[in-house]
């Protein structure tokens, strides 16, 4: 589904965050993405979805080559991913629900169709009491929660999550994993950075290694 | 997984700290919905609404002042252009009132007179009074005669013939077509509107930028939201079209509230002016700043520039939001 | 541990991933430093920086014409008001050059009087020449004569006694102190001023308007960092300290740019009035507009009002600031 | 040195955040606060911070009563307490180096005076590479030391930590616990709101456990 070729980003004039990338995604694959602080997890995820360029290499993403996109064009190739960011990003003037339900809007679907869904997903992932709530008064763990509802309300066809369960408890941070892992059942490619090696430890998945700019692969 | 089945059905329900909570209420009226994505509070809007509407304001106490300047040198030319004057002069060893007489008739047979007047000996002599004095013994003075004639409508006569035959005939008279003075009421009301439009310009200019300046901080402002927006998979149009709607109704609103007050300060000052009417102000009011009554042109010409005005906002800010989302991404 | 001794001194070093960072080479310029607390680009600077020009400005211009009417008017009425004039008409069975002769005599002899000037046959005829045409034979018209009397500059002498004098001494003549134009002149002027300040205060209200709501926005963009300015122990001064100094510049510049263009403005007309005097246009031009030339006065009221602006912006954002910052914390 | 007695704390007209809290925090302490997400430990440290006043009860800090202190007052008292906040709350138009320096410009001192000392401290927290750049272009744990490092230059008396090892990994994380034993050593009380279980278990400490609203302590 996507395939990196010898990718390589630099921010800048600085050094080379990340050097000589070679890996793929394929559809319906599940993967956690470590390293420690500062080793580009985050900037590899932006690679992901298209919100960063590389300074070198190819990435193929869904049969197009990611370069060649026009901005149209990778709008309509979002549409297809969701993401979780590590600072949330939830808009500070919409409810809890309008953020959740950001996506389907900006698809400009009737919010009578997506309506009962939104609010169902909200009750799962524990904010059903925060429904009308703006992000501003919700707790770390419950910002994280609904941004994690928003990258997946629209069923996306591959999902990146960047650190999505450093703000909750290990229980809750295990209910969302599971959440990914039943998302990736249903067919999407999961992308989960994290340095929580307990989360890792609970599910067998595939390894991602960042290290000194370089990924290791541990299948 | 259909898509209408919730993705988390598989998941089986576990025992967690929030699942009581979901047996709470909803919110008292259900979600919210249909916030603007765009918040209006984020676009400088009051401010910016403050600067359309004093911009309004002004393009419309110009645009006011012009149509009454114009009207009023128009009212002025159209009343005079529609006069010409003969004076016969009194002259050693001429008849004046057989002189007075001989002109008038020439002036009837011109083409295109409507109507010739003499003034009668009485009402020259008042002409002249501010300057002589009243009091006079008419039959003493040498007072010329006025002959009134009053063209029709429509291309002027031909003035030289007139004068020729005039001179041929009756040497005393010489015949005053205003001329002098139409051509200085043209060049006055030119220039006023050549001003105006000097004025009207420099206004226009200022909205488009204070616009521009506004849309751009707008922008800057809501970046977390256009970032937001281009994340979850929305087109430029889509952005753009966000802020659009906002700056749309900004500048209508700009341009009804300072086109409105520029409407009511006429409409005001117009009432005040009918109230002092007569009082030794008014006079002194009407000399240094004209008749006070703007016509429906000069009504007009404001509502124009409202939708003027809102649709330069509306087109700066299209411009800007455009230009800024090409850089972002 | 002493206060200078650097709290991590007692951690052994750990060999961690970024240890090979910390020999890298600091930024070019080592660390970047005084970076303003508040950043100049979040307080919709130049937006308020166009309504504070555009207040400038059009407090100039009328501060500008309101000074050119007044000093108009004021020149205008010296110079009249230090004039009065004699008519002598002519009267059946009167001798018009001795009753002319007298009535001289009479106004030297009136105190106060620096000059008195009888207007020849002559010069008295040109005065009714454009209203009886010229040609005239002299002799048959009983032509009133003039007679100027140019007062002493001071107290204006007293006027009922002379024509009290006059009126019984030489009845055919009548005393003109222009009474009627110096007060018309007096209520033009007074109402021009009158008008100004209207418009300047409608100016200064606009002003602290916008400044307010440019404050408020700015306060409310920047909320983030008056939080984190209190969290780390700021008090309010020194918070609104802050913003204070970006409104006083702000004010300043903007008072700057529209006074200096108003200025500017008054210049080139100035120039463009002397280049094109004596053209056609030039007299309707300075009928319609007066004679555009901007005394010292005037250039001074621009200058008080750009420091006005500053002032008035400073104190409206002083206030903004402090209002806003009792409110949050 | 604090000393928190039968305080409660409702948002607006929300059911009671907090509940009848009664403990102290003594001067060269050093506690965990825990619990599940949403359970009030971000409200907890507010209260602590003086940024939130409680509903109910009498909060006394440094022998003072928070309810008395005027705003001047409570800025004075807030120099002597460093915070680490879950979104960190840096200043996006400074550098590092300037977030960092932040509260010793606000003490009014100089910039001669401290430059070293904030140099040292953010190498000693390895951002030693990251002192000219900005926090938006920072990874999301170099952002967390950023905010560490503005906590505890001006060495206060209370420190106050809301989740400051959420998104560094497990190494840095102990290196992050080792300052924070530190400078509790040299005298500082210290507060770490924290669910990461692995760094608890680091460090035998004191614990305060939020439950449903109350608080448990486990000396
Ligand atoms: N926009 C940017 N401009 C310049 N440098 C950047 C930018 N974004 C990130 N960096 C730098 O690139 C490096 C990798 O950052 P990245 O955010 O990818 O790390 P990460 O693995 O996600 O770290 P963390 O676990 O702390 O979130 C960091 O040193 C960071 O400072
Ligand atoms: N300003 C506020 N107004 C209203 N409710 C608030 C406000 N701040 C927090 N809350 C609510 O109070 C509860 C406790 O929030 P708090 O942030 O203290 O939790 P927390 O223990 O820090 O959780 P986390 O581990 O997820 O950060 C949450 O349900 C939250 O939504
Ligand atoms: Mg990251
Ligand atoms: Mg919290």
């Amino acid at each position: 589904m996507i395939v990196f070729e010898n990718v390589g980003l630099r921010y800048g004039l600085g050094p080379e965050v990340l050097r000589d990338l070679t890996f793929r995604i394929d559809g319906h694959s599940f993967q956690f993405l470590t390293g420690p602080s500062g080793a580009g997890k985050t900037s590899l995820l932006r690679l992901l979805f298209l919100s960063l360029r590389p300074t070198r290499g190819l990435i193929t993403m869904f049969d197009e080559d990611a370069a060649t996109l026009s901005k149209d064009g990778r709008a309509t190739l979002r549409r297809r991913i969701g993401i979780v960011f590590q600072d949330f990003r939830l808009l500070d003037h919409m409810t809890t629900y309008e953020n959740v339900a950001l996506p389907l809007r900006v698809l400009g679907r009737e919010e009578a169709t997506y309506r009962a869904e939104v609010v169902e997903l909200l009750h799962w992932v524990g904010l059903g009491e925060r429904i009308d709530a703006f992000p501003p008064i919700l707790s770390g763990g419950e910002k994280q929660r609904a941004a994690i509802a928003r990258a997946v309300i629209a069923r996306p066809q591959l999902l990146l999550a960047d650190e999505p369960t450093g703000n909750v408890d290990p229980n809750l941070g295990q209910r969302l994993l599971r959440l990914f892992i039943e998302l990736n059942k249903s067919g999407t490619s999961v992308v989960i950075a994290t340095h929580d090696i307990a989360l890792m430890d609970e599910y067998d998945a595939r390894r991602l290694v960042l290290h000194e700019g370089r990924l290791h692969v541990y299948d | 997984m259909s898509t209408t089945e919730p993705l988390h059905r598989g998941v089986e329900v576990l025992a967690e700290p929030w699942d009581d909570l979901e047996t709470g209420p909803l919110g008292a009226n259900g979600p919210r919905l249909a916030t603007a994505i765009v918040p209006k509070s984020s676009i400088a809007g009051s401010s910016l609404i403050a600067v359309v509407a004093i911009m309004a304001f002004l393009a419309g106490l110009t645009a006011g002042a012009v149509s009454m300047v114009v009207s009023a040198a128009s009212d002025w030319r159209s009343d005079v252009g529609h006069e010409v004057t003969i004076q016969v002069r009194p002259a050693n060893g001429r008849d004046l009132g057989a002189d007075t007489r001989k002109a008038a008739d020439i002036a009837r047979a011109a083409a295109d007179v409507a109507d010739v007047r003499v003034y009668t000996k009485e009402e020259s002599a008042r002409l002249v009074e501010p300057w002589l004095g009243s009091g006079l013994v008419l039959d003493e003075l040498p007072i010329p005669r006025m002959i009134v004639v009053r063209l029709r409508s429509g291309a002027p006569p031909d003035f030289a013939a007139l004068r020729q035959t005039l001179a041929a005939q009756v040497p005393s008279a010489t015949l005053d077509d205003h001329r002098r003075w139409i051509d200085r009421m043209r060049a006055m009301a030119g220039t006023a509107v050549a001003v105006g439009i000097g004025i009207l310009l420099l206004v226009l200019a200022v909205t488009v930028l204070s616009v521009t300046f506004a849309t751009r901080g707008a922008m800057a402002a809501n970046r977390p939201i256009v970032e937001v927006l281009h994340y979850v998979g929305a087109t430029d149009a889509f952005v753009s079209g966000q802020f659009q709607r906002h700056f749309l109704i900004l500048g209508f609103k700009g341009g009804v509230i300072g086109g409105g007050a520029a409407i009511v300060l006429f409409g005001v000052i117009q009432a005040l002016n009918a109230w002092v009417a007569g009082t030794p102000g008014a006079d002194e009011a009407e000399a240094l700043f004209g008749s006070f009554s703007l016509g429906a042109v000069g009504y007009l010409a404001i509502f124009a520039e409202i939708v003027l005005m809102a649709l330069v906002t509306a087109l700066a800010s299209r411009l800007t939001v455009n230009r800024t989302l090409e850089r972002v991404d």
